[in-house]
């Protein structure tokens, strides 16, 4: 895909939110933070999915990639209200919103 | 016609991008959380300039009014977790 | 150009200039309740501008009805936001019944 | 040429405030800016002309999504976690590398595509007159691609238990959430009074001109599952508890009858093949069975799990 079109600039947008998504999830420690990156990246990957369907300007996006898009927004919120409940009572345990592993050593991490 | 609705979108969307420097810098909570009501109001006058020019025509409209409809959920989602006990609101604090 | 159309530039420019307005206070404003104030007000000023400046454009009778309706909502949501922000930022002994 | 303008400033927008909500130092910015993000992603999707996947962006990132991390993040900070310090620079520009290869890797694939592929448009659009509806995303959702639409229905109830899985024993039984409360006269109850009518219009009418128009049972049922927990949030309603009988029939309820109408199917020749004579009213049914279930699941979830005492 080349040329200055819709489908064409908000494709490789995506390309570029999955990048970000995945900086994020590697750098960030704190669970909420790297919910959102994770979220970025689904984001990047149905923008990119959804644009690429879009190729043909006058047919519009095709539906089979949005009805998939649809369904995949919906799993992802509920992945994310799953992370949410397991992060608060994550904390409500051992008052950390972060995963052990993630820790440095001086902190009690492994 | 379509041109200046695209126009006026564009320079909306400037307008919003340099609002968000408040969101990003802050200081209080409270500027950051402003952020999600200036997306509101302002993403839904692009959505409405949009309409016309849109290829699905106006049924655009139709996520225009989802936004406008949820702009202040999370603005209230704030304002009751930070509230004295976390669920109450502001108004029975005062 | 068209009466319609000259409507619709007057309209929305008028709606983009309290935009910017709305944008330059949430910028420049000294604290946060000035801040909730230009944001809140500026920019729905805007809105129903622009709302109005569509208005010639539509293409039948119910669709301008709905527009009206998202304003109306934006309004609503803008005004409860306004209020509940301010409240909760504010220090217990300004609130007229505290 | 205005077009791609506006495509570009908005792409490069949305990678500006994605970039703020990963980067940026504020955790409370952060999500304030995702929620930002999802607001302009759904202006993006109409660009596209994806006028129902903006529908689900706008309801699922501005809506539902906020909901959940403002009042996550809020208490959180109540418990007062522990947050440790960013990892060293070494190892941030070595997982800026990894992201930006793989971002790379990406993008070069797509110069790869054929320029006029036109996937499945013409396919949906030749078969869309024995689907029973006019809009080609409903008839792929509930028609032409049941089968994922029913798993999806089927995993959210599996979420569903997973959360509630995470109560303590002395709490199962309670209802979801915390107990709300608002003053009875004040600006946000009155808002959740006279919202929730307007709200359960908007849902209603977006389920129902999904046959026809962009719009559907998922998009509806994330407007009404948002707009029940305003009046939760107000205090005016409260969730029931999670063991009551009413509660697990109404998110079983839409799957179940998806699953029933899908296996009439499968005694007449297909599971889930729709007769194109009778697929509207089927459709139709089965929609307003899964909005029902989704919106009582999704407002479920965003509510969590038990955490008081059965009364």
């Amino acid at each position: 895909m080349t040329g200055l079109e819709t489908s064409t600039i908000f494709a490789y947008c995506g390309a570029a939110l999955i990048g970000i998504g995945i900086y994020g999830f590697l750098v960030r420690r704190h669970m909420i933070r790297r919910l959102i990156a994770f979220n970025v990246i689904g984001s990047g990957v149905f923008l990119l999915f959804g644009a690429t369907g879009a190729r043909q300007p006058d047919l519009g996006v095709d539906p089979v990639p949005q009805a998939l898009i649809i369904t995949g927004l919906v799993v992802a919120l509920a992945a994310t209200a799953l992370v949410v409940a397991l992060t608060v009572r994550y904390a409500h345990l051992t008052k950390r919103a972060t995963l052990r592993e993630d820790l440095p050593d001086e902190q009690g991490g492994s | 016609m379509t041109d200046w609705l695209l126009i006026i979108a564009a320079l909306t969307l400037v307008s919003v991008a340099a609002a968000l420097w408040r969101v990003a810098s802050g200081p209080t909570t409270v500027d950051r959380m402003m952020g999600a009501q200036l997306v509101g109001t302002s993403g839904v006058a692009i959505l409405i300039l949009l309409a016309p020019t849109s290829r699905s025509g106006w049924a655009a409209l139709d996520v225009a009014v989802v936004l406008a409809l949820l702009a202040a959920f999370a603005s209230i989602a704030f304002v009751k977790a930070v509230s004295r006990d976390g669920r109450g609101d502001p108004e029975e604090d005062a | 150009m068209s009466l319609a159309a000259l409507f619709t530039v007057v309209f929305t420019s008028a709606g983009l200039f309290f935009f910017i307005a709305g944008a330059v206070g949430m910028i420049r404003f000294p604290d946060m309740h000035s801040r909730l104030h230009a944001l809140t007000k500026a920019d729905n000023l805007g809105l129903g501008l622009i709302v109005i400046g569509v208005m010639p454009q539509v293409d039948r009778p119910v669709t301008a009805l709905k527009l009206v309706f998202i304003w109306a909502l934006a309004l609503v949501a803008s005004a409860v936001t306004a209020q509940l922000l301010a409240r909760s930022a504010a220090p217990p002994d300004l609130c007229e019944d505290g | 040429m205005i077009g791609p303008a506006f495509d570009l400033l908005l792409a490069l927008i949305v990678i500006a405030v994605a970039l703020a909500a990963t980067l940026g130092r504020d955790n409370f910015g952060a999500v304030v800016f995702f929620i930002v993000y999802g607001s302009l992603l759904a202006v993006a999707w109409t660009r596209l002309g994806a006028v129902d996947v903006a529908l689900a962006e706008a309801a699922i990132g501005a809506g539902l999504t906020g909901l959940l991390l403002v009042g996550a993040l809020a208490r959180l900070s109540r418990l007062e976690v522990f947050s440790p310090k960013p990892p060293g620079a070494g190892a941030r520009a070595l997982c800026a590398l990894t992201a930006a290869s793989v971002a790379a890797v990406v993008a070069y694939a797509l110069t790869g595509l054929d320029p006029d592929g036109g996937g499945l448009t013409e396919t949906v659009a030749a078969d869309l007159d024995r689907s029973g509806v006019q809009n080609p995303v409903t008839a792929v959702l509930l028609n032409f691609r049941g089968y994922d639409t029913l798993l999806e229905s089927i995993v959210l109830l599996v979420v569903l238990v997973g959360v509630w899985s995470l109560a303590q024993d002395r709490h199962w039984g309670g209802a979801p959430g915390l107990a709300q409360h608002a003053r009875p006269d004040g600006v946000l109850a009155t808002f959740a009074r006279a919202l929730p009518p307007i709200g359960l219009l908007i849902g209603v009418y977006v389920v129902w001109v999904g046959t026809s128009e962009p719009g559907g049972a998922f998009q509806g049922a994330t407007i009404l599952a948002a707009v029940w927990l305003l009046a939760a949030m107000a205090g005016l309603t409260d969730a029931p508890s999670v063991t009551r009988r009413s509660v697990r029939v109404i998110v079983i309820a839409g799957p179940a009858l998806f699953l029933a109408i899908g296996t009439v199917g499968a005694l007449a020749g297909t599971f889930l093949a729709l007769p194109p004579d009778h697929a509207k009213r089927l459709i139709q049914v089965i929609e307003a069975g899964l909005t029902i279930s989704i919106a009582a699941t999704l407002a479920l979830l965003v509510l969590g799990f038990p955490q008081r005492a059965p009364p």
